[in-house]
């Protein structure tokens, strides 16, 4: 069933009565030729890409609750390229232009909304840390700017840009960075990987890998088992243990990252502005609330809920930020687990096991990463290696010391 | 002694008067100069340096949370093996040469006076006051005279010291934030008044 | 205007005084102890809003804060509160409220043509239209779509009030002030327990405020409780959220009350409450039915009519129908008939009921196995639509300008399901109830599903005894009243029609429906596709229809298809009451030296170093700009002698018999080698390999080193060197001090150097055969101790004097008196940077945690035995590449050419990035602008040109590669 | 908000504390091979239930303490010194 406005006209002309299922409810069938475990956006990417890329088709997304109520239906969907490290910009802005094309691609709208992306900074090491990464962007043909403090406070006149604790210097600006609707992103390709033939098997929970003589042959499930000899992980904060159960370690902790969202209002912020100095950010969602975050609660956690300190500072941060936020009221508060590399950067990797492949470590920023992740993967588990763009995100960078620290802050997943 | 006086960390963040609300709930903060220095003792040599303490200067070794008075100066545990004295103004470093002197190889000794401020604050809404800054529970049945914790306060390194039941109560910041500190310390207090002497 | 609906007498206002409000622009009155809410229906006002996304007329649903419809924009200016429930905000005297989400006006509002093409806006209908072309997205779709969603309007200016924050504990917490929260309270401090009541409500009470029958015992309860005095009560206080450990956030609205807070009184204030057990008595809510038509002004929650009778003395409507599926609502509509107002009849899904009885015996009218088919009205009720169940067509219009609607009780569930206490279901309320608690938490009252004033404030009773872990105490109780409840679940008339279940986003049973046809079949999804239970009540009233038009699609219970999850935070909560005090320059902590004060004296400009603020120079009149001044500053130093602030700098005390044997395990060179007196200049690792920081350590006695750290690293090297010690190495006799702020620093540096301090120095021979370079000892400055070190980070002859920093200024001042023979210069930070790159010294810029000591070339700065942190892993083949990017220096090649940090290195033509630069300042040994770079293949570009690209700023620079050491590279000045 | 009963400062908010994660791995012998540095860094426990972890009482007494602690509950089951060997996961 194609999605359009002329679709629409004649559904609500006859009671909406004749739209249908966004994706099958199918029986999970004893085999496949890819197992995808986990029904998240990089999961259900995976599936498209390689369904629409590689003609892999004979293939299942097994997801163990309904699917895209992991990260991707909790993350503040920030959407942007802007990294340091030509490995990640290059595959970041891969993902960029796959979301520039999407919503005519799969036929769903996620709201792909390029409003432009903010990172402040307030002092010289900011301005030349930004400097740095906004240039190696432009060398490598993706937008960047250098905002001085009089352009933030023009496009940005409610940030306090000279009182604060931390005065504005000035931003790097992507402006084709912005945000997408989150559940969308899920449901789209979901709607779109069904529509191709990949079986989305939801309330299927993968309790064990079969690993036999070094090679993957299938999982067990809530279900019973289910037999591939290509399995793919995109398990986010669940990946260590998903990982263990085929016998591999995986330099990755599970962390809460904490979002907030306030009561609705009429636009209020027009882009998404990232604090540095305070550890905040913020954009407005299209339905008016203003959805934001800050830092990681800073321990190991598999609990999806928020604790009290980071809600203070996180607050307080936007505040400082924009001050006409005070009387704002905040509507909810909750959490996700995250899969944090030991160098802040995600693995997009074969593993020692053949076929098992996995895509994860994705931190803070894995929402960006959906499409282009889903395409890398599926191009390693269809190629059995890595595509380019992924080479440098291997497993075994750790034990070779090729890391990508983007930041710095070394093998502390909790700084990352 | 030197010939000139340390000057205050604080320089004028403290006003002295009366600020914030009126009424008869003003808590009161002050400055306090004192002597610290900081006890820790070598490694399996906690016993010895009791020993010597007690000798030479009266004064018990307090455990964790509390303190101990002696007629020289208070003694506030800090950290295992580790306390915090704290002395009127002596001449400089005269406080912490002595100790040296007692406790020899059984104890590093390091000179604080200069790397803390004290801040006194008391009166009858003090606890009410300092429960804004901290998360000490400050409840009569936890926390009280002869109590010492360290703690942070305002978010800030602290050692909150219990000295009688005003209550009053010495706050041992770093000295490079004090101003920062006390300015925390006076927003909080202007709900109940504060006075500065 | 006249308030035209109060009652005579009654309720809990006080009719002596009148306050004059403002709704939309009309005056109106009201009464102390009114809210918002109570003073418009006492004015007759019924129209007060707009809905989300179709712009329906909307009037007062609820009497608390589960309000969906009457939000207001209350106050002006920089004050505007966007969304505040009217059914909450306490009236004060020139009160000022704007309904909101409508253009031009509230009864009059463009946008109400939504309704028209309601079918085209279906749930989810964005997902599937809007692509096309794909650039009108951000162009012409979303610009409209933010316009028209979003509520009211926030303010636009910073907030003139203040709030507060405060850290509290008790034994036990009780959250609610009804029946069974006081009775609770009571036990527990009967008990001596130390014990916090929250309210959100000014008064309390709870449902025994809207009870007469019950005020004497809520007035002795509550002299019993003030009486007791580690009791502490808190009302118009909310418990937002129900963290771990037994932790709570809640907000006072400590001045809300009135215009505007008096004199040094925060407006709200933040209490974290840490209880060792808590007692939920949260009450209950009501909840709506689905029929359609049912969002019409005029149409309320049985019990809210209840309330605004009973407690503000206020007639919601002159004639009430009351549609309700309980027996505990027909005393809600007794209640009203007792206040004055008309009663149309009943309208009851039930066949019969002991509720139908006492009313047929009042002479009320009772519809049973009826149902209420549809409201008739626009912006104000007329009438309702009443047909049999199941028999299709046949309605009767009943007219009525008020309807009552109950479809039953929901305990107020939330809190404990933040605490992880799982719900069970209960048949006989058709809702969920807290299961065992998990944590030191007990619910009770209607929180707890047990209804009923007595039974409640006993069951309150009860909880309070276990939460303080003492024996059930006997307390008096309220009289027992009529227990019967027999409800019937009820979820949505079964007539075609647009039936909320959330009347906030506009959700309809229908948009449930089309969400579960289309696959959103998890409640999860089916909120997230449709909206529903998102808006600021998150659902109190409407949550569980939903649910239950979801399991009826599904064919399946409701308590099989459960609840979206209950998160924090109950009721909406103020941005500025979180953040507290942390507000401007307390945002997060400054720091200063003993010297800020003569810095501002002498007119430094000053920057953020961390949490510090250093000067970054300090101008004088001659200076054209502030490159001037630093080139001046950083010229006197290469010239005479300068002086510069680095009490920044870390500091750690080590001392014990094992020092030196921990130092050499920690930094990548040896200390155990090191004589007394001198220091040396060490680099330390991270255990990845990564160089983490550097700076000099001097052995002041064989058991006794004086280390210092960067700036940055001051507290991170601390925490490294005491997880070492105390993991890793325990057997080791070291103890460990951080006397950063002990010591103030100053760092003299210049050819005129020695000469300078020279002169003030005592008790120290300062000659060079006795004081070479990285020597170390302690002297005295004008009766101020000092210990002065010689050691360089200019490239100059330089010393590091040290003084306990209430002496800092006395001996600054004596180094500037000896100076000023040679026009002795202060320095700031731009200058210290600006010496430092000449000389080729790394710093932030360079140790940024991805470089390696080779990198950086102090690859011989790492011994070659023995074991010390990274060391091992160090030796990974991606951290020994010989490809990884070297420290460089760099020269325009046209010497007037501006250098710029970030710009990267790149062969002509070519884009791609070969390495950066780090640092750059304008030189005063060199002409024009110097730079450090990282670069791959750096050691043999030296002596080549490349360029530096800036693209952001269209700016292609050639350079010059050179030594990273521009000036005194054999080190000889430092010596001299 | 997590409270660490400090053995020596008593029950404090997880503010007053900096985590320092697994306290499981301790650090390789100086000729132990790279691998073994290799997995003291970067091989770490990350289960979903119990975990013994780091926790640096950095605004108390600062000591590094042994905690077990639930990682979907967050309750603290034991806290101990750095060399406690007590300081063990519920059976
Ligand atoms: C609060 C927050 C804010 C964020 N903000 C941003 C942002 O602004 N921008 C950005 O780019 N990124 C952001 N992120 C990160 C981003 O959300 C994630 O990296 C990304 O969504 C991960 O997608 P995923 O598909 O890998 O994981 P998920 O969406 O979590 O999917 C993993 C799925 O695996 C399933 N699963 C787990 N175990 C099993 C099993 N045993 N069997 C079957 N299925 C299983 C889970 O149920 C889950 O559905 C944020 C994250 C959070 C928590
Ligand atoms: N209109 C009425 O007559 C009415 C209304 C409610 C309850 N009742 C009756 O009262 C009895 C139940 O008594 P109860 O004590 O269990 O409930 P209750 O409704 O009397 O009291 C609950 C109290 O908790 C407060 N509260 C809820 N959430 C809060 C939060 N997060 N923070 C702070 N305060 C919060 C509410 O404002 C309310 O005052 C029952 O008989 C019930 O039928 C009657
Ligand atoms: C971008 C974004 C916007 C959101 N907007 C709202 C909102 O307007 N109202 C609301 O109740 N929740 C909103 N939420 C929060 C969700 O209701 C939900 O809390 C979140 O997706 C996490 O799921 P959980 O709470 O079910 O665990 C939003 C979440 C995200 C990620
Ligand atoms: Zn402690």
């Amino acid at each position: 069933m194609h999605y359009s406005g002329l679709r629409l006209l004649r559904e609500a002309l006859t009671g909406n009565r004749g739209w249908k299922p966004a994706w099958r409810d199918p029986v999970p069938r004893r085999e496949y030729d890819v197992i995808i475990i986990g029904g998240g956006g990089h999961g259900l990417a995976t599936a498209y890409y390689l369904a629409k890329v590689h003609g892999i088709t004979n293939v299942a997304v097994v997801e163990r609750g309904p699917i895209g109520l992991g990260n991707t239906g909790r993350n503040t969907t920030i959407v942007r390229s802007n990294y340091l490290l030509p490995q990640n910009h290059n595959f970041f802005e891969w993902s960029l232009k796959l979301w520039e094309g999407l919503e005519q691609d799969i036929n769903f709208n996620a709201m792909v909304s390029q409003r432009g992306v903010l990172n402040l900074f307030h002092n010289e090491g900011g301005r030349n840390a930004a400097a740095r990464r906004g240039n190696a962007m432009r060398l490598d043909g993706i937008d960047a700017e250098l905002l001085d403090r009089e352009q933030v406070r023009a496009m940005c006149p409610l940030v306090d840009v000279d009182n604060g604790r931390f005065p504005v210097m000035g931003a790097l600006l992507q402006r084709r960075g912005g945000t997408a609707r989150h559940d969308a992103v899920a449901w789209g390709f979901a709607r779109a990987a069904d529509a191709r033939g990949v079986d989305i098997i939801q309330h299927c929970e993968v309790l064990g890998i079969d690993v036999v003589d070094g090679r993957v042959r299938g999982v067990q499930t809530s279900r019973g088992p289910i037999r591939a000899n290509k399995i793919g992980l995109a398990v986010a904060g669940n990946t260590s243990r998903l990982a263990q159960m085929a016998g591999v370690d995986v330099p990755i902790e599970s962390h809460v990252l904490q979002a907030f969202v306030s009561e609705a209002v009429k636009p209020l912020v027009d882009q998404v502005i990232t604090f540095g100095a305070g550890h905040f950010y913020v954009s407005q969602s299209d339905k008016g609330g203003l959805v934001f975050g800050g830092g990681l609660d800073g321990w190991n956690t598999y609990a999806q809920r928020g604790n009290l300190p980071v809600v203070d500072h996180v607050w307080a941060a936007g505040i400082a930020l924009i001050p006409a936020l005070s009387r704002l009221r905040g509507l909810r508060q909750w959490g996700g687990v995250m899969d944090m590399s030991f160098d802040g950067s995600p693995i997009i990797s074969t593993t020692p096991v053949a076929g098992l492949y996995m895509t994860a470590g994705w931190c803070y920023g894995g929402f960006k990463a959906t499409p282009g992740s889903g395409w890398c993967h599926a191009w390693t588990i269809a190629n059995d290696a890595p595509h380019k763009l992924n080479e440098a995100h291997r497993l075994d960078r750790f034990r070779t010391g090729h890391l990508l620290d983007e930041r710095g802050n070394g093998p502390f997943p909790w700084l990352q | 002694m030197s010939v000139v006086d340390p000057v205050s960390p604080l320089g004028n963040t403290l006003v002295p008067g009366r600020h914030g609300a009126a009424g008869d709930g003003a808590v009161r903060i002050a400055e306090r100069r004192c002597d610290l220095v900081q006890v820790f003792a070598r490694k399996g040599r906690a016993g010895d340096v009791a020993a010597a303490m007690l000798a030479r200067f009266g004064s018990d070794l307090p455990g964790p949370g509390h303190t101990f008075d002696a007629p020289a100066f208070s003694a506030l545990w800090v950290q295992p093996d580790g306390w915090l004295l704290v002395a009127p103004r002596s001449p400089e470093g005269a406080l912490a040469k002595s100790i040296k002197a007692a406790c020899g190889d059984t104890a590093s000794v390091v000179e604080q006076t200069h790397g803390r401020s004290v801040i006194a604050l008391s009166g009858g809404r003090a606890a009410w006051v300092l429960g804004k800054l901290s998360s000490l529970d400050l409840h009569g049945r936890e926390f009280g005279p002869g109590r010492a914790a360290v703690s942070p306060v305002a978010g800030l390194s602290c050692v909150v010291h219990h000295r009688d039941a005003a209550p009053s109560y010495d706050l041992i910041v770093f000295a490079t934030f004090a101003r920062w500190f006390v300015t925390s310390l006076t927003h909080a207090a202007e709900e109940t008044g504060y006075i500065v002497e | 205007m006249t308030q035209g609906f109060r009652t005579q007498t009654g309720g809990r206002i006080d009719r002596s005084q009148t306050l004059a409000f403002r709704f939309d622009g009309r005056s109106y009155a009201g009464h102390p102890g009114d809210t918002l809410a109570s003073a418009l229906l006492a004015n007759g006002v019924r129209l007060v809003g707009r809905s989300f996304k179709l712009h329906r007329p909307r009037g007062i649903f609820s009497a608390g804060a589960e309000e969906p419809n009457a939000l207001a924009e209350l106050r002006g200016g920089a004050r505007r509160e966007p969304n505040t429930r009217m059914t909450t905000a306490e009236l004060y005297d020139g009160l000022e409220a704007a309904s909101q989400n409508r253009w031009p006006s509230l009864r009059w509002d463009l946008l109400s043509l939504n309704g028209l093409i309601a079918p085209l806006l279906s749930a989810g209908f964005y997902y599937k239209t809007f692509m096309w072309p794909a650039a009108f997205w951000e162009k012409v779709y979303e610009p409209l779509i933010r316009r028209s969603a979003g509520l009211g309007r926030a303010a636009r200016e910073p907030d003139p009030d203040r709030y507060d924050a405060v850290q509290a504990h008790c034994d036990v917490l009780v959250v609610g002030s009804g029946a069974a929260g006081l009775a609770a309270a009571r036990v527990a401090g009967a008990a001596g327990a130390r014990v916090t009541l929250c309210e959100q409500d000014f008064a309390l009470g709870g449902g025994l405020l809207s009870a007469p029958a019950h005020g004497a015992w809520r007035e002795a309860t509550l002299a019993a409780l003030a009486a007791m005095p580690d009791v502490t009560i808190l009302p118009r206080t909310t418990v937002f959220g129900y963290y771990d450990h037994n932790v709570v956030g809640a907000v006072e609205r400590v001045a809300d009350h009135l215009a505007q807070p008096p004199p040094h009184t925060p407006r709200q204030r933040y209490w974290t409450i840490r209880a060792r057990s808590i007692v939920l008595a949260t009450g209950a809510h009501e909840r709506l039915i689905a029929f359609p038509d049912n969002d019409r002004p005029g149409i309320m929650l049985a019990g809210a009519a209840e309330t605004y009778a009973s407690r503000f003395g206020v007639r919601a409507g002159s004639r009430a129908l009351l549609f309700a599926n309980n027996d505990a609502a027909y005393a809600s509509l007794f209640a009203l008939q007792d206040a004055g107002i008309a009663v149309a009849g009943v309208v009851d899904p039930r066949t019969e009921s002991a509720g139908a009885e006492a009313a047929r015996a009042r002479g009320i009218t009772v519809w049973a196995d009826s149902q209420v088919t549809g409201a008739s009205g626009g912006t104000a009720l007329v009438g309702a639509r009443v047909a049999r169940r199941g028999a299709g067509g046949g309605d009767t219009l009943v007219v009525a300008d008020l309807l009552c609607v109950s479809g039953g009780h929901s305990p107020a569930v939330q809190l404990a399901s933040q605490g992880r206490t799982p719900l069970e279901w209960s048949e006989a309320l058709a809702a969920h109830v807290p299961g065992p608690a998990t944590l030191d938490q007990h619910s009770a009252g209607a929180a707890n599903g047990v209804l009923g004033f007595a039974e409640a404030a006993a069951d309150g009773a009860r909880a309070g005894a276990a939460a303080a872990r003492a024996a059930a105490a006997d307390i008096p109780l309220p009289g027992a009243g009529d227990a019967a409840y027999g409800l019937l679940p009820f979820w949505e008339a079964d007539v075609p029609g647009k039936a909320f279940v959330d009347l906030q986003d506009d959700v309809t049973a229908n948009d449930i429906r089309l969400a579960h046809r289309e696959g959103y079949k998890h409640i999860e999804h089916a909120k997230r596709y449709t909206t529903h239970t998102m808006g600021t009540d998150q659902g109190k009233s409407g949550g569980l229809v939903g649910a239950a038009v979801l399991a009826a699609a599904r064919g399946e219970r409701v308590q099989d298809v459960g609840l979206p999850t209950f998160r924090p935070f109950t009721s909406p909560v103020t941005w500025g009451a979180i953040a507290g005090p942390h507000i401007g320059q307390q945002f997060a902590p400054t720091r200063l030296t003993a010297l800020y004060d003569w810095h501002v004296r002498r007119g430094a400009e000053f920057m953020d170093a961390g949490q510090w603020l250093r000067p970054a120079f300090y101008p004088i009149p001659a200076d054209a700009d502030a490159w001037a001044s630093v080139l001046r500053e950083a010229r006197a130093v290469r010239k005479t002698v300068g002086i510069c602030d680095v009490s920044t700098l870390g500091k750690i005390d080590v001392q014990g018999a094992d020092s030196a044997a921990f130092l050499d395990r920690l930094y990548t060179n040896t200390f155990s080698t090191l004589p007394v007196g001198r220091a040396r200049y060490g680099l330390m690792l991270r255990e990845d390999g990564i160089v983490f920081d550097d700076g000099t350590t001097s052995r002041l006695a064989t058991d006794h080193f004086f280390v210092t750290t960067t700036t940055a690293n001051a507290g991170p090297v601390m925490a490294h060197m005491e997880f070492h010690l105390q993991t890793c190495w325990p057997e080791l006799d070291v103890q460990l001090a951080s006397v950063s702020d002990q010591w103030a620093g100053m760092s003299i540096a210049g050819p005129k150097a020695r000469a300078t301090i020279g002169k003030i120095v005592q008790d120290l021979d300062l000659s060079d055969a006795a004081f070479p370079f990285m020597a170390v000892g302690d002297g005295s400055v004008r009766g101020c101790p000092v210990r002065v070190l010689r050691i360089s980070f200019s490239g100059e002859q330089a010393y590091e004097i040290m003084t306990p920093a209430g002496y800092a200024e006395t001996v600054w001042t004596a180094v500037l008196e000896a100076g000023e023979e040679y026009a002795i210069t202060p320095y700031g930070l731009e200058a210290l940077g600006l010496l430092r790159i000449e000389k080729g010294h790394v710093a932030g810029s360079e140790l940024n945690g991805q470089t390696t000591a080779a990198d950086l070339g102090l690859g011989r700065m790492v011994k070659k035995r023995g074991d010390f942190v990274g060391r091992a892993l160090s030796q990974r083949p991606g951290l020994t590449d010989p490809d990884r990017p070297v420290l460089v220096g760099i020269r325009p090649a046209t010497r007037h050419d501006r250098l710029r940090a970030g710009a990267h290195l790149v062969t002509p033509g070519s884009t791609e990035s070969l390495g950066w630069i780090t640092s750059v300042t304008r030189a005063v040994e060199l002409e024009g602008w110097i730079g450090l770079a990282m670069l791959r293949g750096g050691a043999a570009r030296q002596g080549s040109r490349m360029q530096a690209a800036f693209p952001m700023l269209d700016e292609t620079v050639e350079v010059e590669i050179t030594s990273p050491h521009f000036v005194d590279a054999e080190n000889l000045r430092v010596r001299g | 908000m997590i409270r660490i009963a400090c053995p020596f400062c008593g029950l404090r908010d997880e503010t007053e504390f900096a985590y320092r994660g697994d306290a499981t791995v301790s650090r390789p012998p100086a000729d132990a091979p790279i691998e073994d540095f290799h997995d003291y860094v970067y091989r770490r426990a990350n289960p979903r239930g119990w975990h013994v972890e780091w926790w640096h009482h950095a605004g108390g007494c600062r000591q590094f303490l042994k905690v077990v602690r639930h990682t979907m509950t967050h309750a603290v089951h034991s806290v101990g010194l750095a060399s406690s060997t007590q300081v063990v996961p519920p059976e």
